[in-house]
């Protein structure tokens, strides 16, 4: 069969497994783990076979794999879908199948499959642990296991869709099929009050995002009457909307659209200010936080961004504002990163922040870079992940042992020693570790931080580039503060002494996406480093010939080279100076409020949108609402003196949170609560009523501008 | 064709109005004595009591739910029966499937027990 | 034109000739025409109506072994003139707290959605009121009217019984107007038309009933059904409720229901032998003339009732569970795939010689029925012995 | 012959009756009646833009089809609700079933 | 003004004139009554239209089912037969306003339209619209996504329908 029928069928395993095991297999546990991971198998062999002919391809970046079909007629033409494979489509399926590969095997054991059933193990909580015949407390197995797999099954489905896809359309449809599966998997122990609340408000938050991404593929449609990246792309249809202006902010159309999907990315790929939802998502397993939260999901909408970079580079006052965002992201997430207990709370910042530097190399149009970055990180990324969820698995067995449940296992300053307990954990966790901050030469890391930085650099923006650089050595530090929090040391707590190494099937992954944490960097080696002339970066001749016109290769600069080496080195330095004797929580000089609590923005969110919303409905339901407002305030307004006096302590200048704060939010939200209680009264009719009423008036509206004016 | 449904206008107007010719004749010699007894509902002698609306089975409802259901998708093969002769196996096969997909209703009803006459 | 072949459209092309002479503007003329053959041909129909009250009275005395009327006039065939003239005589009561118009619109609309069939049935290849292109739909269109007017006379006539026989009649309408409408795709698919006529021409060569003989039985039954007669009378059960919808109705109103089942009875007879048992055709014999064609369809729409008749007086009532449950489990899943295999075999053997392709179809219908009576046999045997040990009392309320 | 005018302006009466009736009926089973009759205006738009267009395009007629089994299924579903809702709350009238409001 | 035209006139006035009474009367059994006197007004103009399929499916499902539905559902749904108190809801003149606006902005918007008035071709006697319909509805590069998904559609109430009305937390429907 031909490459592109081949590529039509690389997503088709996982859905096919989905329906299998939720149809007919959802009884037998190792049927549907071998069902999903066959599948996943399938796909992964697909992928691979895709790979190799593309590398193999001549100019694949002018002549990609692609094919489309018509699929709904419309008025007067036919809406295509179809597959396309250029090469950053190419790397991107490359690493995507490897890590969603790994990660379905890691599940085999991160769910305990071959345990014994849980003595008191209830669906929707994560298991307690079973007693054998020995009367030992060993691990459960996951009492819903089969639905864990035909969840990841569909998103594997919903990723590789989006990455096969050639067109707008299929890609939004792959992106919300993997919204809803991180609902659902993040609610997945939805017998917990946390993990429900962080599944709600991952899929609103995202939502938010989905809305205006929406917007702009329609407006993508309206403008070029295409949704084909291909169609897009024509050098005239792009020169049109780069000069067709717009009413918002005088941008162009490119930009204008190029915005709105950024805003999808800044949903999807968790940037400032709509990053709040992915820490709560830890509530997941943890191979949904490795793949949702790692590898695939989040970096969906950076895969998007880079996807549509063509569209969105025409407009300068977009590229800032991209630039802005990731290089604000990536500061602001390490700060808080630093002042994380949890093990996995700290890589879901680090994430944040890696994702915010992959979007100001974005920004900064450092095109080749942020997918070099993209992919380095995915693989590290996901090796820590996982590596954390055996370091927990470990933890959970040596909670067992004790029997005192009230130790938290992901709390790191309950581990330490864990090096000896749990080896292959350590050097895996170890080179992932390494690789995040960035160690010189030998980590894929390396690679691609430093050619963010120096395309931030060459690109003479240098505020960009400190901050970055800032980031980087604060990634290094946090990071080398987890590993010495948790491997080196002696252990602290009994349950860190009787942790011990998980099964091979959550090993093998960990060993596996090691070396690509490492070996993968060296393929973008660029080309005059150190000076010295080596062959051409593989990566970034393969990668960049996806654009039009081949970027040119950021030039060696020593102080970029320094300024890496230094902020790695250093920062893992004094990360293991730090925190190489602390043993208690409170030793931690940086367990400041404002960072540990994320500069307080969960609860100004709550502040601004979501009690709001609460009190409508309050209001309106009891007529005694009133005091419950004003104390609400109250309440909220201590919250807030304490916020503002933490900020001001730490000399960190929020402007948004100082204007927000105060009874001035406080009075206008009361206002608003009175008057808007009377629209929702929940009749049907009178919402028709009201809808039709602002319909007519927009009619009338229009009316006005485009015939009378 | 036009003329067509015009001759069944037609028809429809004299189908109305020979019942009705009949119906009045038979009030034109039909004797009138009314009294309340007469009138009064028939139930084999005795009182009426309480309204005539009485609770019914909403057995009867979900009956003709399925057949709404049915009879819609039923119409819709008359135009597929017409051009089967002149259409390809593909068509026919679609048609089948369609068919199924009505099966596929008509079991799920038969397994929900709502074809039992509880 | 020669008077004797075709008189009926001998004296219609006279008419409009005259007429036109007269001055009369084409299409005037047509409509006259059209009229006075519509007028004809329900005053007819509503004699032939008063025929059939004899011939069923006969019928049935046969079957009970009775003689039936024969004191008015030779073998008693003035009796249902007599019974029209009480009918019409007959004080007419309307039941306090009705609903005054729905009540008498009951009737008619009853009585209109019978004759209204009789637009689109050809009566022979010369004379056919009018050859409409969706004729099958439209039998069932003019039996949902009838529907509406059940459900019309026994909700405006305020009565309990009236409302529950209502419901229950609709119930059984609506129920087997499923499979009904999926056997008539079967000739529509066979003769790719919907048109009475092409359906019946389509039958020229061989009768629908030897191609596709289960969708006869199957019509067959679902007829009865939407007649309400017996063994599906239970609308008018007389030992529960007193007479189902029409309870209320005396005088010309009930006589217009009864007149009604019986033109309906015969009616569906006649849709009978046209969709399946050869229209007007009978091995060339209808080509002597446009009356002989008529008479050999008359003759086989009698033939149509009498088996109606016939079954209604030999099989006993069937239990509304039963029925409905006879219905949606056994004959509508049973028409649907005859649809299908109908469909299939219809392509398959397309092109092929005539005798391979009646060959086909016949055993297709053949297989589908030996397999049905196996699964029947199956079905019964398993109830059998699932009632054994039970009381013969309870033996028969199985589910 | 008849202008398309008149069909369509037929249609947007009914249209609107049946809004109005939407929009003030009580009885949720009438609102469905409103619903109704606005699906057929929509309707006779299709078929009469069908046959004052090109009427080998059978756009409109299918259109038609798919807008009779959508009214069925929408009334299926309406009045199922309905039912449900009466035997719970023993009330059509949907101003009583405010429950969005939470 | 031929007799067409006038023909259509009388047809419109009943339509409308009856569409009026199903969103007025206070007997709801009547209210449907009246809803198929309208429907089967527009089947009318179906058959004016030449679309003689469209009308006898419109008597057929409209009338002969979904009519019949209502009134089960009005039957079901009743302590008694006649309402009592006003049907309309208090603030009914604001939704007169409502729908003679709607009504207005739509012909607005049809009147602007160029072809808002031509007249039709005649209708060729040979043109067989359902065998045309049949194909339309089954040849892959025409319409037949959207017959099979109506189809979908329909199990799709159908099961829904059946899960509302008829599941056993609902109550039971013999109380």
């Amino acid at each position: 069969m031909t490459i592109e029928t081949l590529i039509w069928f690389i997503p088709l395993p996982p859905i096919l497994a989905f329906f299998l095991i939720v149809l007919f297999t959802n009884r037998n546990k190792a049927l549907s783990h071998s069902v999903a991971v066959g599948a996943a198998l399938l796909s992964w062999l697909g992928a691979m076979i895709v790979f190799v002919r593309a590398i193999s391809t001549p100019d694949l970046g002018k002549t990609p794999f692609a094919s489309s079909i018509n699929w709904i007629p419309t008025a007067d033409t036919w809406l295509k879908i179809g597959v396309q494979i250029d090469p950053f489509g190419a790397v991107v399926l490359f690493f995507v199948a490897w890590t969603v590969l790994m990660i379905f095997l890691y599940s085999v054991g991160y769910h305990n499959y071959g345990q014994p059933k849980g003595d008191h193990d209830v669906a929707g909580l994560p298991p307690h642990g079973a007693t054998d015949e020995h009367g030992h407390h060993v691990l459960s197995v996951e009492p819903m296991y089969s639905r864990f797999f035909a969840f990841i099954s569909l998103f594997a489905f919903g990723m590789f869709t989006l990455v096969v896809s050639d067109n707008l359309l299929t890609l939004f449809a792959g992106w919300e099929i993997m919204g809803l599966c991180s609902y659902l998997l993040i609610g997945f122990w939805y017998g917990k009050e946390s993990a429900r609340n962080a599944a709600v408000k991952a899929f609103m938050t995202t939502r938010v995002g989905d809305v205006f991404m929406l917007l702009g593929i329609a407006f993508v449609y309206s403008a070029t009457g295409s949704l084909s990246y291909r169609d897009i792309f024509q050098p005239q249809v792009l020169h049109t909307l780069a000069t067709v202006p717009t009413p918002i902010f005088g941008l162009s159309a490119a930009g204008l659209i190029g915005l709105m999907l950024f805003i999808g990315t800044i949903g999807k790929s968790a940037q400032f200010p709509l990053h709040v939802w992915l820490p709560d998502a830890m509530e997941g397993p943890t191979p949904v936080s490795a793949m949702i939260h790692a590898a695939t999901m989040v970096s969906a909408g950076v895969y998007m961004v880079i996807r549509m970079f063509p569209l969105i580079s025409l407009d300068p006052k977009t590229m800032t504002v991209i630039a802005f965002i990731g290089t604000f992201t990536a500061i602001f997430a390490a700060t808080i990163a630093v002042a994380q207990n949890d093990i996995k709370k700290v890589l879901a910042y680090s994430t944040i922040s890696q994702l915010g530097f992959m979007i100001a190399a974005l920004g900064v149009g450092a095109y080749v870079a942020a997918a070099f970055h993209l992919v380095t990180h995915a693989f590290f990324k996901a090796l820590l992940f996982l590596g954390s969820g055996s370091v927990i698995h470990g933890m959970e067995h040596g909670v067992l042992h004790t029997g005192d449940h009230k130790v938290d296992p992901q709390d790191m300053f309950n581990m330490g020693g864990l090096r000896k307990k749990m080896p292959i954990t350590f050097w895996t966790f170890l080179i992932g570790g390494f690789a995040l901050s960035g160690f010189p030469l030998l980590t894929a890391g390396f690679w691609s931080k430093d050619e963010i930085l120096s395309g931030a650099f060459s690109n003479g923006n240098f505020v960009v580039f400190v901050t970055l650089a800032v980031a980087a050595f604060l990634t290094a530090f946090y990071t080398m503060r987890q590993i010495t929090l948790t491997f080196l040391g002696g252990p602290r707590t009994e349950e860190a002494k009787h942790a011990h190494e998980t099964p091979w099937t959550m090993t093998l992954p960990l060993i596996v996406l090691a070396v690509f944490a490492i070996g993968y960097g060296w393929v973008g080696i660029p080309q005059d480093f150190l000076g010295l002339h080596l062959n051409p970066s593989w990566f970034h001749e393969f990668v960049g010939s996806t654009l039009v016109v081949m970027p040119a290769e950021s030039p060696f600069n020593w102080i970029v080279f320094g300024t890496s080496l230094v902020v790695a080195l250093g920062g893992l330095f004094f990360g293991w100076l730090a925190y190489r004797n602390v043993t208690v929580a409170e030793q931690d000089k940086l367990q400041i409020p404002l960072l540990k609590n994320k500069y307080y923005i969960d609860e100004f969110y709550s502040f601004v949108l979501i009690k709001p919303a609460y009190w409508f409905a309050e209001t309106f339901v009891y007529q005694w609402m009133d005091k419950g407002l004003i104390d609400g305030i109250l309440h909220l307004f201590g919250k807030a003196a304490n916020g503002i006096g933490s900020i001001i302590r730490n000399y960190f200048d929020l402007p948004v949170i100082n204007r927000f704060f105060g009874d001035g939010t406080a009075h206008v939200t009361q206002w608003f609560g009175r008057n808007l209680r009377p629209i929702q009264s929940g009749r049907i009719q009178q919402y028709m009523l009201v809808s039709l009423i602002v319909l007519l008036a927009i009619a009338g509206l229009l009316y006005y501008l485009l015939v009378i004016v | 064709m036009q003329n067509d449904w015009l001759y069944i206008g037609l028809f429809l107007v004299i189908a109305t109005l020979i019942p009705v010719a009949a119906l009045v004749t038979s009030w034109l010699v039909s004797p009138k004595k009314n009294n309340p007894i007469k009138q009064s509902t028939y139930e084999c002698g005795m009182e009426t009591v309480g309204e005539n609306w009485i609770q019914f089975k909403a057995q009867y409802y979900i009956f003709a739910l399925v057949f709404l259901v049915f009879d819609v998708e039923t119409v819709f093969l008359f135009p597929w029966a017409v051009s089967l002769g002149k259409l390809s196996l593909f068509a026919v096969l679609e048609g089948i499937v369609f068919v199924l997909i009505l099966i596929a209703g008509l079991v799920y009803a038969w397994r929900k027990g709502m074809l039992e006459w509880v | 034109m020669n008077f004797w072949y075709d008189p009926v459209n001998f004296i219609a092309h006279w008419l409009t000739s005259l007429l036109t002479g007269w001055g009369v503007a084409g299409w005037i003329a047509s409509v006259i025409i059209q009229l006075i053959g519509v007028v004809l041909l329900i005053s007819l129909m509503m004699v032939f109506d008063i025929f059939l009250v004899w011939v069923e009275r006969k019928v049935v005395a046969r079957f009970q072994d009775r003689l039936g009327p024969n004191r008015v006039g030779p073998f008693g065939i003035f009796q249902p003139f007599a019974d029209i003239i009480k009918l019409i005589i007959k004080e007419d009561i309307t039941p306090a707290g009705a609903d005054k118009v729905v009540y008498n619109l009951a009737p008619i609309l009853s009585m209109m959605s019978v004759l209204l069939l009789w637009a689109i049935i050809p009566l022979a290849p010369v004379i056919f009121g009018v050859d409409l292109n969706v004729g099958a739909l439209y039998i069932v269109a003019a039996g949902s009217i009838g529907t509406l007017s059940i459900i019309m006379a026994a909700w405006s006539s305020n009565n309990k019984y009236a409302l529950i026989g209502a419901f229950r009649q609709v119930a059984v309408l609506i129920s087997f107007e499923i499979p009904m409408i999926a056997t008539m795709l079967i000739p529509t698919i066979l003769a790719g038309s919907m048109g009475m006529n092409e359906i019946v021409q389509g039958q020229q060569t061989v009768w629908y009933v030897v191609l596709a003989p289960m969708a006869a039985i199957i019509f067959m039954i679902a007829a009865i059904a939407e007649l309400g007669r017996s063994p599906f009378d239970l609308n008018e059960a007389e030992s529960e409720i007193v007479a189902g919808f029409h309870i209320e109705y005396t005088g010309m109103k009930f006589g217009l229901f009864f007149a009604g089942e019986l033109l309906h009875a015969f009616t569906f007879g006649g849709f009978w032998a046209i969709l399946f048992l050869g229209g007007y055709h009978f091995f060339g014999l209808e080509n002597l003339g446009p009356l002989v064609a008529v008479i050999i369809l008359l003759a086989k729409a009698m033939f149509g009732y009498w088996v109606i008749m016939w079954i209604k007086y030999t099989m006993m009532r069937i239990r509304i569970d039963h029925m409905l449950a006879f219905n949606w489990k056994f004959l509508t899943p049973l028409a649907f795939v005859l649809l299908m295999l109908t469909a299939l075999m219809n392509t398959l053997l397309r092109g092929t010689s005539t005798g391979v392709y009646i060959l086909g179809m016949l055993l297709t219908n053949v297989l589908l029925g030996w397999i049905i009576v196996e699964i029947l046999r199956g079905y019964s045997r398993g109830e059998r012995q699932k009632t054994e040990g039970v009381a013969p009392a309870t033996a028969t309320a199985h589910r | 012959m008849i202008p398309l005018s008149w069909y369509l302006i037929i249609s947007a009466a009914l249209f609107s009756i049946g809004l109005f009736g939407v929009l003030s009926r009580k009885n949720a089973v009438a609102i469905l009646l409103g619903i109704e009759l606005m699906l057929n205006a929509a309707n006779i738009n299709l078929v009469s833009f069908w046959r004052y267009g090109d009427i080998s395009q059978m756009a409109g007629q299918v259109f038609a089809v798919i807008v009779f089994a959508v009214a069925a299924s929408e009334v299926a579903v309406g009045l199922a609700l309905v039912i449900s809702v009466y035997r719970r709350r023993n009330t059509v009238i949907a101003d009583d079933l405010d429950l969005m409001k939470w | 003004m031929t007799a067409m035209q006038i023909f259509f006139l009388i047809v419109g006035l009943v339509i409308l004139g009856s569409a009026l009474m199903v969103v007025t009367t206070h007997n709801l059994i009547h209210a449907a009554l009246w809803l198929i006197v309208t429907l089967f007004g527009v089947a009318v103009l179906y058959a004016i239209l030449n679309a003689s399929f469209l009308a006898v499916v419109q008597v057929v499902v409209y009338i002969g089912a979904i009519a019949i539905l209502f009134i089960f559902a009005v039957m079901l749904t009743r302590k008694e037969i006649r309402d009592h108190g006003p049907q309309l809801n208090s603030g009914w003149w604001l939704n007169v306003i409502i729908a003679l606006l709607t009504f207005g902005g739509l012909l607005w918007m049809l009147q602007s339209w160029n072809g808002f008035s031509k007249t039709a071709a005649d209708f060729p006697s040979s043109y067989d619209a359902v065998g045309q319909l049949g194909k339309a509805l089954i040849s892959p590069d025409a319409f037949v996504l959207p017959f099979e998904v109506a189809s979908v559609l329909l199990l799709a109430a159908l099961v829904g329908a059946v899960y509302i009305a008829f599941n056993p937390h609902s109550g039971d429907f013999r109380k």
